[in-house]
């Protein structure tokens, strides 16, 4: 497919890609800058925690909350601040809070943070005394060693509720299907596709995709998380308005589209 | 209305117990069920069918072990097929477990390789882990000679086949066996700039890589454990695949019973439920 | 401050050195990028070898502990320790072989294959038509259940609808999430760029 | 006659597996933390070989060939192992930025075009041309893709025309979920099947994988009547 403009120095086909990937630093960079807070819907996975939560302190149950086994990604970043509304929800209502990390070789840079966020928690909504270092046990770097430990403390602590999100992989579903036969509400996120489609099955609540990073936007004072779900967004927006108008442009008997992406 | 009740609610060692058993007795003593071949197969038959003595094939083993277990089917019978065509072959490698992959394959195609007459260096070579991350792999799509020097028994590359390749421009066709751990870098470095791939991935990456093929960077699919014996079917040298189809099928229609037996079971006690509270 | 400030900018270049090239044909930057491009696959290979460090130190916190089973822990580095002697003897044969074949790939298929039997399970369990997001999920997961066994095909011809629903289906769930993912990772790779996660970097944010 | 070293491997690979397998039985074994650690110390074995491996043919190699730029890789590299000490960690910061910075431009400018310009153009698809089982595919396709994608959009107030398109992507994406799910399934069955596969193939090693299965079996069961599972398994 020929292109429709060229960029004059710019390696032929390769404009459209330079001048989106500028784009978008150029709309990251004024939200940030700006200040503007932008707006954030309230997903429905929200309610579902607090509920979570709530049924919890009634059975007089702890929560278990897992935050994935990455390193420092967005899915990471919004896991770490639903742990902190999740923390404080459970000090609030005299819930323990049981946070397992680890599980891969970054993971054990996310985890003083973790602790810190718990740690927080308790000074804020109540006595920073109540807070126990062995509620937060790191289980080694490795994937499926991180599983049998989640796993065995699950089986041991029978929570009321499970909320595992962030970046988790396969071991999802072990730790997913073990929550559900311990009798804990079961509310998950995947990262992706095959996994979402899975945990949507074997949870009680599922965060689809996006939605964690949303939630976690929902949550967070942090102007730069929601600045990034607002240029998603934005992006998002540009894909739908483009498949639309060029599908009907393609229908009408005009490549222009086409062309155009492929300049 | 126990029986419903069971039906509804069990313990799942139940359902554990029993795929395990549904699995390991058709292995144990195969029966040899008939299968069929879908369209996707045959297309990834038509993309290896056609490479001749002049194409350099560059074997992407994308995988951990795991991996492997479910599509070697897929790997022994292309791997076959490019050494029937005389293709030139060069295996690399992308995770650790995957650098004991090549030793298993050959042994498995031993006869054909012998009967063409394959050799070492000059038709095919093995490298190793060669793509550790996505630099690696970028780094030997823009200047490969500047990155592959030995391979994996640590012998100098230099003589063979590899001397005509520079960049991603010179390979024929990229093959990549994949759970997905470099895929989308070989996609990003080679794919995306032109250079044709076809791919072998396991069940659970399929709706993952299904893009890569509606937008023309794969120019075929094959799926799973499922195509793998498939493409034994077509080639005509059954293999692992084809035996494990028995169990591959049986495991299917046990899920496929659980779900009725549970939803009989979900109905029967809701029903008898509300009749009480009447 | 200043060692902050240094890490962002030496980060801004060797991302320009990485992406200008691709876009701007440059063939002295061209050259130096590649072998940018190298030397980062090679330091992100020493970076794996943390996994060594961080094994043995977890396995030494248990010894000075003794919790229950501690002994296991010591087996594990013992492991560790003895491939590292049996690859000294060669990979094609010998010890470092047999542990490749007898230990590493059985293990890891099972560790993956185990997780057929957590999924059957969860089918079992969840796969009931309570409401319309469920009969929708059965329906098409029966389908492709029936089609996906090799078997069904000699019988009747699920092909077309089996086909339809992954090429269908199947098809727009992976490119919505591909979609939304990438413009999620790009938009996260910019914040890094502008300096806004200094966790990334393992600098903390009061610095 | 079977290679005594080929009986070894099937021995130890079955016995261990079936330990692995304990996990279903629903409690912490012993068995399994067997086969765990040793997966993992052999593994992390592996790991450490293939990567010393892949720097002494990239770099030393390339280094000895008069490639002397590589060298910055070492030093980059041994620069980030010492983030493992805090006294220095500092000095781990640069290189990690560097590669960093590297690995964000490779993945910037590429992703670009596989995750978003291509997708869309591949989604520009005729609705009125071809034969209808194309016209069926590409309604389907275009009619998921508009609607999953606007289910996905969180800055908005989410009313009128929008609520519904995005209630309609989340039906559809449950759909489609149900095909995934049965994918994803094929994929862990074809694991499953070939793990087990690998100690039927050839004939002699049957009896071995009944016997393994029945050692291991017979053992969990015991040491659970005995109540020692718990008291030899180790704690996390």
């Amino acid at each position: 497919m020929s292109a429709l403009f060229e960029i004059p120095g710019v390696i032929e086909g390769r404009a459209l890609g330079l001048l989106l990937v500028v784009a978008i630093f150029v709309i990251v960079y004024y939200y940030l800058k700006s200040g503007k807070i932008p707006y954030v819907r309230r997903v429905a996975g929200l309610d579902a925690i607090e509920e979570a939560v709530g049924r919890s302190a009634e059975m007089g149950k702890p929560v278990m909350s897992t935050i994935g086994i990455d390193g420092f990604n967005y899915w990471t970043l919004s896991a770490l601040t639903i742990l902190e509304h999740v923390s404080r929800d459970c000090v609030k209502k005299g819930v323990r809070i049981l946070v397992p990390t680890g599980g891969g070789d970054s993971s054990y840079i996310v985890r003083p943070v973790a602790e810190e966020i718990v740690k927080d928690a308790y000074t804020i909504e109540g006595n920073p005394e109540d807070y126990r270092p062995e509620d937060l046990p790191f289980l080694s770097g490795q994937q499926y060693a991180y599983t049998g430990g989640v796993v065995g403390i699950l089986q041991r602590a029978k929570p009321g509720a499970c909320i595992m999100v962030g970046g988790h992989h396969s071991e999802a579903m072990n730790i997913a299907e073990t929550a559900v036969l311990v009798g804990a509400i079961t509310i998950t996120s995947g990262t992706y596709v095959s996994n979402v489609a899975v945990l949507a099955c074997a949870s009680d609540y599922i965060l689809i995709g996006e939605e964690s990073p949303a939630a976690g936007a929902y949550l967070s004072k942090d102007p730069a998380q929601r600045a990034s779900i607002r240029c998603q967004d934005i992006y998002k927006g540009i894909s739908i308005a483009l498949i639309i108008v060029g599908t009907v442009v393609l229908t009408l008997g005009s490549d222009f589209f086409i062309q155009l992406l492929s300049s | 209305m126990s029986l419903l009740k069971s039906f509804n609610s069990y313990d799942s060692r139940i359902v554990y117990l029993l795929l395990f058993l549904i699995v390991t007795i058709p292995l144990l003593s195969p029966m040899g069920l008939p299968i069929s071949v879908s369209p996707s197969t045959v297309t990834y038959y038509d993309v290896i069918d056609a490479l001749g003595p002049d194409d350099l094939v560059l074997v992407v083993l994308d995988t951990e072990f795991s991996g492997y277990m479910e599509i070697q089917s897929g790997i022994i019978a292309s791997m076959r097929v490019m050494v029937e065509r005389d293709a030139k072959m060069c295996v690399a490698v992308s995770h650790p477990e995957a650098t004991g992959i090549p030793e298993l394959v050959f042994a498995a195609i031993r006869e054909t390789v012998e009967e063409h007459g394959y050799t070492y260096g000059e038709d095919y070579v093995i490298l190793g882990y060669v793509f550790p991350n996505e630099a690696a792999v970028a780094s030997a799509a823009q200047d490969w000679q500047g990155v592959i020097h030995k391979d994996f028994y640590g012998q100098s590359t230099e003589g063979t086949f590899l001397d005509q390749i520079h960049d991603w421009s010179d390979w024929t066709l990229i093959s990549d066996y994949t759970t997905g751990i470099q895929s989308g870098s070989l996609i990003n470095h080679f794919g995306l700039r032109g250079t044709p791939m076809i791919v072998n991935c396991i069940g659970v990456m399929i709706s993952t890589q299904m893009p890569y093929l509606s937008t023309g960077i794969y120019q075929a699919l094959l799926q799973s454990m499922r195509g793998g014996a498939e493409l034994e079917y077509l080639t005509g040298h059954p293999g692992p695949g084809m035996t494990a189809m028995d169990a591959f099928t049986l495991g299917h229609y046990m899920l496929i019973v659980l779900i009725i037996i549970g939803n009989i079971g979900y109905f029967g006690t809701k029903e008898n439920s509300r009749r009480n509270v009447e | 401050m200043k060692s902050r400030e240094l890490s962002l900018i030496a980060m801004f270049l060797s991302f320009l050195v990485v992406f200008v090239p691709y876009f701007i044909d440059v063939p002295a930057l061209d050259t130096f990028s590649t072998k940018l491009i190298t030397i980062t696959a090679i330091t992100v290979s020493f970076t794996l070898l943390l996994a060594i460090h961080s094994q043995f130190k977890r396995g030494f916190d248990f010894v000075r502990r003794k919790p229950r089973g501690w002994i296991f822990k010591v087996y594990m580095m013992i492991t560790i320790v003895l491939m590292l002697l049996f690859a000294l003897g060669g990979l094609e044969t010998g010890s470092y072989h047999w542990a490749m074949y007898a230990i590493i790939t059985p293990l890891s298929s099972v560790n993956y294959g185990i997780l057929a039997f957590y999924l059957a399970s969860t089918c079992a369990r969840a796969f009931k038509a309570r409401n319309t997001k469920s009969i929708l999920l059965i329906l098409t997961g029966f389908i492709m259940l029936l089609y996906q066994a090799p078997f069904t095909g000699a019988f009747f011809d699920l092909g077309p609808i089996g086909i339809y629903l992954a090429n269908t289906f199947g098809l727009a769930a992976g490119r919505m999430f591909l979609i939304s993912v990438t413009v999620g990772a790009m938009v996260f790779g910019i914040r890094i760029l502008l300096g806004q996660e200094p966790g990334v970097l393992g600098i903390r944010s009061e610095e | 006659m079977i290679d005594p070293v080929e009986f070894s491997i099937m021995v130890v690979g079955c016995f261990l597996s079936m330990c692995m397998f304990s996990t279903l039985y629903g409690k912490s074994s012993p068995l399994y933390a067997l086969a765990e650690e040793s997966y993992i110390g052999f593994a992390t074995g592996l790991t450490i070989v293939m990567n010393l491996m892949y720097i002494y043919n990239t770099g030393v190699v390339g280094i000895q060939g008069g490639d002397w730029i590589l060298i910055f890789g070492f030093i980059l590299g041994i620069a980030t192992l010492l983030r493992i000490n805090p006294k220095y960690s500092y000095l781990s910061r640069l290189p990690i930025a560097i590669t960093l910075g590297a690995q964000l431009g490779l993945s910037l400018r590429t992703q670009i075009y596989t995750g978003f310009i291509d997708q869309i153009k591949a989604s520009i698809i005729p609705l009125f041309e071809g034969s209808a089982k194309t016209l069926i595919y590409n309604w389907t396709t275009f009619i998921c893709v508009i609607f999953m994608l606007s289910f996905f959009l969180y800055t908005i107030e989410i009313k009128g025309p929008i609520k519904l398109s995005a209630k309609i992507g989340e039906y559809l994406m449950y759909a489609s979920f149900g095909a995934i799910f049965a994918q994803t399934f094929m994929g862990r069955l074809g694991l499953f099947v070939g793990s087990i596969q690998n100690f039927t193939v050839p004939p002699w090693k049957k009896p071995i994988l009944i016997a393994c299965m029945a050692i291991v079996l017979v053992a969990l069961i015991a040491l659970d009547k005995l109540n020692l599972l718990e008291k030899l398994t180790p704690e996390e």
